[in-house]
This record gives C-alpha cells, sequence and structure tokens, in this order.
C-alpha cells in the first residue's frame, strides 16, 4: 500500500507548507515554525529511503537524529536572538526589524 | 535533609497522633472565614463543614448571625450560584456584628435570580489581552479543613477540580456564557485596542509584557475572609499589589456604640475598653484578664499558623496546628469574652485542672520544635517579604512584625503583673516571612506558659502587683495578638475612641513586600503579615 | 508491521499531518499555531514509528512535545496578541508566497514519484537500536560528538543571551538592570 | 504484545486509579474507601457547566490529551513475564515521549480556561518542565546501558540477582524526584496548586472532565509508581511470592512513599527550584550516565 513516492510525496507538501509559512508570516517567531516545518519534512524523506530503499543503512537513523539536533538547535538560537531584539526594540515584527542600524 | 526529614516523619507519623474527623465533610462556604471563627471559639470542621471557595460545589453556607456590610454583595453573587440544593446554617453564638441579617439577604439574592430567570444578553468581555484578566477573586481553596476535607477524588492529591474563581462585585459575569467567538474563524477586526507594539513598563529582565488583573477575595481567597488584594500581574511576577481591609464591626449592643473594632481580637479590645473606664486595672481580677489575653493570642497565632500551612501545600503542618488547635478552642471556651475581664464565675469555686492548657503546651512546643530548624520552612519564606528595622521603625508598624525585625516594643514590658509572670519580649533580627513566623509559634508557647502561671495565680486569689497608675489621663493600651490597641475616653461622655496603632503600616508594608515577588512568594509574604480585614480606625 | 497495518498507521496520520500543518498558518491565536505544529509533528513521530523503528518514532514523540511547547511559550511572550482574539492579519505578500510554495511542492512531488528509487528489500535486519547504537559509536561518532557540543554550545549561548538578569530576583544582578529596557541601547 | 494488552492496560488503570486514590486517603489518615467512592460519584453526578473560556477548543482537548498521554505511559510498564505492556524495542523511550505529552496537556487546560491565575497554572508546569526533563531522559537512558537495551522487560530481566537501585543509587535519586514532577504529585502540584491558584490549570473543570482529570492524573501516578518499581526495583523479581504479586507490592510502596512525602513537604516554588534543578540534578545526571556505562563495563559485560 504504502510506497516510497507516498511517502516523499506528503514530506513535499509538508515542505511545501514549510516554505508558504516561511514567506508569508511576518513574525520571527513564526518564520522559525516554518522552518521547523521544512526540516520534518527532510525527516520524513530519510525514513521513507529508510525503509524502502536502504533498510540496513544504521547512518540513515543517525541522520534522521542529526536533522532533530538541528532543529532544537536552530529553534534554540532563534528564540535567543528574538528575546535580545525583543528586549530592545519591544517588537519581533520582522518588517520593523529589517534595518541593522536603528 | 529531604530524606532525614522523611525518615523522622514516617516514625512520627506511623504513630498515627494526629488525628482528624474521619465522617464525610459538607463542603460549605464560610463567611468571612474558617480562621475567624476559629478565634470565635467554633471550629467550621467539628460542625461537619469542610471550608471551600467555590461556590458552584458548595452544599452549605455557613455565616453569622448578621453579615458585615462590605461582604452583602459578595454573598447574594455566591448565594446565587450555589446549587439549589444548598442549605444555609446560621451559627448563632459568633460574635454579634453590626449588618443586615444573613437570611433577609439570601431572601433578597432569591428574588434577584428570580426576576432574572433568563441569563443577561450583554455582558462585558472577560477576557482581553494576553493572559486575560481573572474574573474576581482567586477562588483559593481555603482548605483549612485540608486534613479533614474528604471531596471528590481530586480532593486530597491537591488537584480539587472544584474550585471556581469566585466573582468579585465589580464585574460578575454571567453563568451561561454566549457562545465563544471562535479564534480563526471569524477574522474581523476587534473593537479592542490595537498593541502594537506592547508598551509597559519592563519587568526585572528587561521583558514587556501584557499585565494580568487578578483579585483575590473578598471571600473564598487564601487571605481572611473581607481582605480584597487586587494584583497586576507580569507574567507570573507580582507587578503591583494594593490591599483593602473591607468589614468593620461596631460595639453592637452595648451603650457605647461608635467604637470601631476587630471581633478577630475581641478579649484585648475588651480589655483596653475596660481599662480606659476604670482607671488602668480592671478591678475585678487582673490574673483572669491576662489568661483569656494570652489565650487568644497563643489562639490567634496557631489559627494562622494552619493557614500558612494550608498555603504552603505543607499537609503536616497544618495538621499539627489542627491538632495544636482543639485543645486552644476547649480552653478558648472556658473562657468566653463576654465575661472578660472579670474571667468566669465559676473559676474560683471549683478549680478547673488545666488539662487542656497543658496540652494544648505540649503541642505547640512540638510545633515549635518541628519549624525551629526545618530547612523545608525556611525554603519557602526565607528572604520573602523582608523588612529592615528602620523600614517598620519609619511606618511605625507594631506587634510581632516590627518585633521580627528587631523592634523590641511591646506592651506588656510596662505592665508590673507580666513582670511578676517572668514575662521578656521575643524578638527577631531578619524581618523575613520565616522570623515572623517563627516569632509567633515561640509567642504562642510563651502565651501558654503565662496563662497557666496566671491561672494558677487566679485560683489562689493572690494579690496583683497594683499598677502604677501614672496618670495616663483616661486611656488604657493592651498588646493584642497583631499589635498594641489603644481605648481613650472622649471627654466627659462615655464614648470612646479606639485605635490600633499600626494596623494601616501592615497593609502598606505588605502590599510594597508583594512586589516584585513570584506569585506564590508574594502570597506567602502576605499571609506572613498575619492581616485582619477588619479596619478599626476611620 | 505488515503491509495492511502500516497503511493503516500511515494514511490517517499523513493526512492529519498536511491538515495541521496548514492551519498552522491560517490561525491567529499562537497558542494554537504552537501546538498544532506540536500535532502535525508529533503524528509525523507516529509515521516513523510505523516505517522505520521504534526508536527513532518514540525519539521524534519525545523530541517534538517539549521543543514544541517551548516554542508556545516563546510565541505568547513574543507576539502583540497571542490570543489571536484581535484577528489581526500577520502575513505579508500573501500571494507570491503561495504562488511560490505550491510550485516548490509540485517541483518535488513530481521528482518523488517520478524517478524510479531502488527498491531495497525489507528484511528481517530493519535499523534497530543496536545498529544505531554501533553507527553512533562507529562511523558517525564525529558527527555525533560535533551535534552534542553544537547542543551545549546553544543551551548556554542561548541562556546567556537571552539571560541578561534574571525574571526573579533569585539571578537578577544589581540594580543596573532596571534602566536597561529604557535607553534601548 | 497481544491483542488483549490494550484492555489489560485499561484495566490495571482503573483499578489502578482507585487504588491511588485510595492510597491517598490511608496516607492522610483516612484508611476507609468510602470517601473515595462518594467522591467519584459527587464529581460524576455534577453537570458539566460550560464554563467562560478563552479557547473553547484547547480547553475541552486537554483532558483527552491527558488520558491518553498517561495510558500511553501505563503501557509501557512491564508488570509481568506474562504480561509486558506494549513491549517495544525502545519502551523506556516511548515512557518518557509518553510522559512529555503532559504538559502540552496541562498547558492547553490552563492557557483555555483563561483565567488569570489558571494560565499562571499552565506556565509554572512549563517552567517545571525546565526542571525535570534532562534528569528524567538521561536517567532512562543510564539504567537502560547495563540491560544493553531499553526494553523495560529486558531492564527487569538484568535486575535478576541484583535491583538496579542498588547498583546505580544515584539514577534513583535523580529518577523519583522528576517523575514525581511530571505526575504534579505534591511538593511538586504546581499547576493546580489548590491553596495558591485555586485549582490552577484545572479549576475550570466540573462534571465528566473534572472526573477525567482527576482519573488521569493517578493514572500517572500508577504509570511512574510502575515504571519506578520495573526499573529500579527489580519488577517482578522477588524471592517467594509470584511476580504479579510481586510488582503490585512494589508500585503501592513507591506509589504510597511519594504520597506520603507530598504531605511533609511544603509545595516547590517554581524560581528557586529552576535555579536550584539547574545546578544540581541536571550536572548529577550526567555523572549518572558516566556512572551507568562504567557499571555495565565492570559488572554486566
Amino acid at each position: 500500500m504504502i510506497s516510497l513516492p507516498v511517502v516523499l510525496g506528503v514530506a513535499a507538501v509538508m515542505f511545501a507548507i514549510g516554505v508558504y509559512g516561511v514567506l508569508s508570516q511576518t513574525n520571527t517567531v513564526m518564520v522559525i515554525m516554518g522552518v521547523e516545518l521544512m526540516l520534518g519534512a527532510a525527516m520524513l524523506n530519510v525514513v521513507g529511503f529508510l525503509r524502502y530503499s536502504w533498510p540496513e543503512a544504521a547512518s540513515g537513523s543517525f541522520f534522521v537524529l542529526v536533522i532533530m539536533t538541528l532543529m532544537a538547535v536552530e529553534a534554540a538560537i532563534g528564540f535567543a536572538l528574538v528575546i535580545s531584539v525583543f528586549r530592545h526594540r519591544r517588537t519581533a515584527e520582522l518588517d520593523d526589524l529589517s534595518g541593522l542600524r536603528d | 535533609m529531604v530524606l532525614s526529614a522523611l525518615v523522622r516523619g514516617l516514625s512520627q507519623d506511623l504513630r498515627g497522633d494526629s488525628r482528624q474527623p474521619s465522617g464525610e465533610l459538607e463542603r460549605a462556604i464560610v463567611v468571612p472565614d474558617a480562621g475567624a471563627w476559629l478565634l470565635w471559639g467554633i471550629d467550621v470542621t467539628e460542625l461537619g463543614f469542610a471550608a471551600v471557595p467555590s461556590p458552584t460545589r458548595a452544599e452549605a453556607l455557613v455565616g453569622p448571625a448578621r453579615v458585615p456590610e462590605a461582604l452583602t454583595e459578595t454573598i447574594i453573587e455566591t448565594w446565587r450560584r450555589m446549587p439549589d440544593g444548598a442549605r444555609h446554617v446560621m451559627s448563632l453564638d459568633g460574635p454579634d456584628l453590626e449588618g443586615r441579617p444573613l437570611e433577609e439577604l439570601l431572601r433578597e439574592a432569591d428574588e434577584r435570580s428570580d426576576d432574572r430567570g433568563q441569563p443577561e444578553d450583554g455582558h462585558d468581555e472577560t477576557e482581553h489581552g494576553h493572559g486575560g484578566a481573572a474574573d474576581g477573586g482567586g477562588g483559593a481553596e481555603h482548605d483549612h479543613g485540608s486534613a479533614a476535607s474528604a471531596g471528590p477524588p481530586g480532593g486530597e492529591l491537591g488537584a480539587p477540580p472544584d474550585v471556581e474563581a469566585l466573582v468579585a462585585p465589580a464585574r460578575p459575569p454571567a453563568p451561561q456564557e454566549p457562545e465563544r467567538r471562535d479564534h480563526d474563524l471569524q477574522r474581523a477586526g476587534d473593537e479592542q485596542q490595537n498593541m502594537m507594539p506592547i508598551e509597559g513598563r519592563p519587568s526585572s529582565d528587561g521583558l514587556v509584557m501584557e499585565p494580568i488583573e487578578v483579585q483575590l477575595g473578598p471571600l473564598g481567597a487564601i487571605l481572611p475572609g473581607g481582605l480584597v488584594a487586587r494584583f497586576t500581574l507580569d507574567g507570573d511576577v507580582v507587578g503591583d499589589c494594593s490591599l483593602e481591609a473591607t468589614l468593620s464591626a461596631h460595639w453592637s449592643g452595648a451603650e457605647r456604640e461608635d467604637a470601631l473594632w476587630d471581633p478577630l481580637s475581641a478579649v484585648a479590645w475588651r480589655l483596653a475598653a475596660s481599662g480606659a473606664r476604670e482607671g488602668r486595672a480592671p478591678a475585678a481580677s487582673p490574673w483572669a484578664a491576662i489568661v483569656a489575653l494570652e489565650l487568644e493570642r497563643a489562639l490567634s497565632h496557631v489559627a494562622w499558623l494552619r493557614s500558612l500551612g494550608s498555603l504552603l501545600g505543607w499537609a503536616e503542618l497544618a495538621e499539627l496546628a489542627h491538632a495544636a488547635v482543639r485543645p486552644l478552642l476547649a480552653e478558648r471556651r472556658a473562657w468566653p469574652v463576654q465575661a472578660v475581664p472579670q474571667g468566669p464565675r465559676r473559676l474560683s469555686a471549683n478549680a478547673r485542672p488545666p488539662a487542656a492548657l497543658i496540652e494544648a503546651k505540649a503541642r505547640v512546643e512540638r510545633l515549635r520544635t518541628l519549624l525551629e530548624d526545618s530547612r523545608r520552612l525556611a525554603a519557602r519564606t526565607r528572604g520573602r517579604g523582608r523588612l529592615s528595622r528602620e523600614e517598620v521603625e519609619q511606618n511605625g508598624a507594631t506587634g510581632p512584625i516590627a518585633r521580627s525585625a528587631g523592634v523590641e516594643r511591646d506592651e506588656r514590658q510596662a505592665d508590673p503583673r507580666y513582670t511578676e509572670l517572668g514575662f521578656n519580649v521575643v524578638t527577631r533580627h531578619d524581618g523575613d516571612a520565616l522570623a515572623r513566623t517563627l516569632l509567633r509559634i515561640s509567642e504562642a508557647g510563651e502565651a501558654l506558659r503565662l496563662a497557666e502561671d496566671a491561672l494558677r495565680r487566679a485560683r489562689e486569689d493572690a494579690a496583683a502587683p497594683p499598677l502604677d497608675a501614672e496618670g495616663a489621663a483616661s486611656g488604657a493600651t493592651v498588646e493584642g495578638s497583631r499589635g498594641p490597641v489603644q481605648a481613650t475616653v472622649v471627654g466627659r461622655s462615655t464614648r470612646l475612641q479606639l485605635e490600633a496603632p499600626g494596623r494601616a503600616a501592615a497593609l502598606a508594608l505588605a502590599a510594597r513586600a508583594a512586589v516584585e515577588e513570584e506569585w506564590s512568594a508574594a502570597l506567602v509574604a502576605l499571609t506572613s503579615f498575619d492581616l485582619s480585614p477588619w479596619k478599626v480606625a476611620g | 508491521m505488515s503491509d495492511l497495518g502500516v497503511a493503516l498507521v500511515v494514511w490517517p496520520s499523513a493526512a492529519i499531518l498536511l491538515v495541521t500543518a496548514l492551519y498552522v498558518f491560517r490561525t491567529a491565536s499562537m497558542a494554537r499555531a504552537g501546538l498544532l505544529l506540536l500535532a502535525s509533528l508529533g503524528v509525523e513521530g507516529l509515521i516513523f514509528l510505523a516505517l522505520a523503528s521504534e526508536f527513532l518514532g518514540a525519539l521524534q514523540l519525545l523530541m517534538m512535545s517539549g521543543e514544541m511547547v517551548l516554542m508556545v511559550f516563546f510565541m505568547v511572550m513574543f507576539m502583540p496578541d497571542p490570543g489571536g482574539l484581535m484577528g489581526m492579519d500577520m502575513t505579508h505578500d500573501k500571494r507570491r508566497a503561495q504562488a511560490f510554495a505550491v510550485a516548490a511542492g509540485i517541483a518535488l512531488a513530481l521528482v518523488a514519484v517520478l524517478t524510479d528509487w531502488p527498491a531495497g528489500t525489507l528484511n528481517a535486519d530493519a535499523v534497530d537500536v543496536r545498529a544505531i547504537g554501533f553507527e553512533v559509536m562507529g562511523r558517525s561518532m564525529f558527527t555525533f560528538l560535533f551535534a552534542g557540543m553544537t547542543l551545549m554550545f546553544t543551551m548556554i549561548g542561548g541562556t546567556l543571551l537571552a539571560k541578561q538578569g534574571g525574571r526573579y530576583r533569585v539571578g537578577a544582578p544589581s540594580g543596573e538592570l532596571r534602566d536597561a529596557g529604557d535607553e534601548g541601547r | 504484545m497481544s491483542a488483549a494488552t490494550p484492555f489489560a492496560v485499561v484495566g490495571v488503570a482503573i483499578v489502578g486509579a482507585f487504588a491511588v486514590a485510595w492510597l491517598e486517603g490511608v496516607v492522610a489518615g483516612r484508611p476507609s474507601p468510602v470517601p473515595v467512592i462518594r467522591g467519584v460519584g459527587r464529581t460524576l453526578s455534577e453537570p458539566m457547566s460550560a464554563p467562560a473560556t478563552y479557547d473553547r477548543w484547547l480547553f475541552h482537548m486537554a483532558p483527552t490529551l491527558l488520558l491518553v498521554a498517561a495510558l500511553v505511559a501505563l503501557s509501557t510498564v512491564p508488570w509481568t513475564p506474562g504480561f509486558r505492556g506494549i513491549d517495544t524495542e525502545a519502551g523506556v523511550i516511548l515512557f518518557a515521549g509518553a510522559l512529555a505529552y503532559v504538559t502540552p496537556a496541562v498547558f492547553m487546560a490552563g492557557w483555555g480556561a483563561g483565567g488569570g491565575l489558571a494560565v499562571v497554572g499552565g506556565f509554572r508546569f512549563l517552567g517545571l518542565m525546565l526542571a525535570y526533563a534532562m534528569p528524567l531522559a538521561m536517567v532512562l537512558t543510564a539504567v537502560g546501558a547495563p540491560a544493553e537495551s531499553l526494553r523495560p522487560a529486558a531492564i527487569v530481566e538484568v535486575q535478576a540477582n541484583v535491583p538496579m537501585a542498588i547498583v546505580q543509587p544515584l539514577a534513583l535519586a535523580l529518577f523519583v524526584p522528576s517523575v514525581m514532577a511530571v505526575a504534579f504529585i505534591p511538593p511538586f502540584d504546581l499547576p493546580q496548586a489548590s491553596s495558591e491558584l485555586g485549582g490552577g490549570a484545572f479549576s475550570r473543570y466540573s462534571g465528566l472532565e473534572a472526573g477525567l482529570v482527576a482519573l488521569s492524573q493517578r493514572i500517572l501516578v500508577v504509570a511512574v509508581a510502575g515504571m519506578t518499581a520495573a526499573v529500579f526495583l527489580g519488577g517482578w523479581h522477588g524471592p517467594l511470592l509470584p511476580a504479579a504479586v510481586w510488582m503490585v507490592l512494589k508500585t503501592a510502596a513507591v506509589a504510597g512513599l511519594m504520597l506520603w512525602a507530598g504531605r511533609r513537604l511544603p509545595r516547590v516554588e517554581i524560581d528557586r527550584l529552576l535555579a536550584f534543578a539547574w545546578k544540581v540534578p541536571i550536572p548529577l545526571s550526567i555523572l549518572a550516565i558516566g556512572w551507568g556505562g562504567l557499571v555495565t563495563l565492570l559488572f554486566y559485560r
């Protein structure tokens, strides 16, 4: 029933939703969520390959662990930056944060 | 430290010495609060009621014959929200307070809810902004009866989902909420203020957040009934806090009608008033007066300790305090307020052995040793609501609050009868919630020792050293459980002017101590001031 | 699990995953957005359980819940109207974003369907915890060490960046913090 | 993992929840189970009023998520050699994963209720997660090391002659408080601190939902106590009595001790707890993993 193209298709749609989120949202935190979705889609791809193409490749599942770490790191640093920006500018809206100089 | 406490406690607990009424308790709304009834000589749990602040689950409403005016609106609102089967129990021998009779209030509440059969149509938005303001009192479960309240299975594990925020008279939301707006369906703009970006005062970590307004009281909160506390929360840290004592009771039934007094320390007031009238020392039996006063002080401190135990969620402390209160109540009933200062007539006839007094002394002593070196208590109370000695003197705070900051001022020092009993002032120095707790428990222990000695002297009708009437004009000062209480005769007439210096200062200091503290720390600081909801002067 | 079992788990989970992911960006309430993302990535954990190994699935469930809840925490702190009562439109130039996203989605889906991926035979020795263990300690030890170190640095760096004086008095340095917010360096 | 396992797990959950509720009474000095039954009756008989909530969806979904998280956590506990719950390869990680969903459930309840104090209750539990998440996850892996597997039943097997509590006492000392925090047993009952927050995150529930919340909290206690007994106290191993009896005895002992400790300790404060947690338990849990590995090399290989 479930074959590789199906899994990759679902991952593709998930990736597209992530891209839409990143491009359309004005708030930094929502952009970070969009990136999380895109990374989730990447993980789904890897698991799909792990299941259907290279089942014995342990490095595949290890690669999923690396992506999970990447998601955690990216979210953590993103929020730390947002906190310090927020402390000074009282807003996390991307439109207001365009200029670095002011 | 945790393990040693557990092991030591295990042996103690297995002996099962802290018994509680195991019968099924009825959930009741207690007006003004279970602690006040304790000081009036009635333990609500022994009457079979467990104090619960949430009206929707209460089965009864227990109140004094006459209700202070400040609570009328809240009581009507509470009665309307109680389930239909609820019954009301009017306690007879509570203090006769000024105000409207309880039945009349409840009848009015019934009429109000009849003519307003259908739910109100428009009602103001109770939730707005980030956290949504809590509508009304925090409705903390006042589990005075925590040791005994069975309640739903959630009751004991500290998750009594039967609590609902009590409604402050200012904004009563209708019980039936009209259809809630579904967020992502209605995208229409809203009339609320546009908040881009968030303004406001940065909290201590430089972040600005939406303030949440929360009100505790006047009924059902952890604070004494009648005390209203309004907080502005900045996240979970208290931004600012305002306290208001809303209750006032005239000396009803006596001919001197204008004296405002505080039923929670009735003996002290009555002694001050009678002292002001007949010159310094009440003629009849000075020792009996001291016994009654010290008993009231011990009972007030131990009852306060019980409410602190339930605030901290420390069931063991609440149970031990409950066990210490029971003999004190029996002893207190032997010294009714009305009999002061003469003391009960039958005292001299058959000398009642002070069994309950000795039992109470032993239990208070065990409480003191538990708290004295307890790291568990220190973990929650050290450094909360810290007052410096200058701050206390500058604000004119008195009583245990002042003595715990190192100010050695106690009206009993000047009294020769106390010096004969070997009284010395108990003080502490760091002025925080821990110091106040330890000071009160040691003061309670000492008060019982004084009461026992005075009782022995009263039974032997020993002569009391004469009070040097240093011509204190026409006033008398007595050290109540929350500070000195003054009575001065006004001009030639029999009218009395009663004040409690330091009472307003206590409210101000408590409000200031709660600011910039995390929510639970702020409540610990507030409770540690043992505030009285009865405003005295003015 | 049997093929039917896999299908029974994957199809509904995939549907929930995509719907919740889409709603993440359509809802106005931030708390809902965060929890919807939690739902979608959590359900992805179920798909991992069905497809590959329990270890990956369980780990995904564990990781995502902690992360997303903290994300909700941050969103509520930083968004002007976290409750979504205002119904503010938090997007800009949605048109182009939608167009681009749809294009990217179709391109990837085409690649996924058209190329014939090598079909590995799913045999007994599917990846299990032992294999991942040996892999981590074997060939990929260096990468995992690096990943571990970055996590440590992120934790410490993130806290320091954020911490400029604690929320409660416990950590707050002396008074100079009070005016940090005002003069807005 | 037979077909009957889910029903067995639900059975254990219901019986366990009642036993915990009765155990609370015993610890509080009221041995008779009658108040528990009457309390349940009264809670379920109340009408489920729809209080004014801030976010209806989240508010009404929270109890079910809490129940699902509790049941999945309970299902990973191996009770007897015959009945090992869902015996997956990474059962211990699934246990931690299921427990991790208690936090969003409590947050949803608090945020959905909307009252100022309910939101504060929800956020405090979120903050509490920072304190217990790391020690909990690390200790579980440290305990899995000697068994060379993350399957709870395998961990029980490896404790045939000596329970893990004696081999890794530090892990037990870190595991019990963090697990009590997950199940918000007093003294960690921050989200629904009855005296401070007036019922906090769960104050607005009534009737069936209130019953559901109370039930799932007790199932959490059973799951947590069961896993502690299985992973640290040797599970079903024991000299005379049959396996099931040993497991029930050990779980009851652990649950009783947790509830009893809750009565003897004041509620923790979130700011001091976090400051303490980041300085002591988290570094110690790294040490615990090291010790777990060392012990495995020395004794179990």
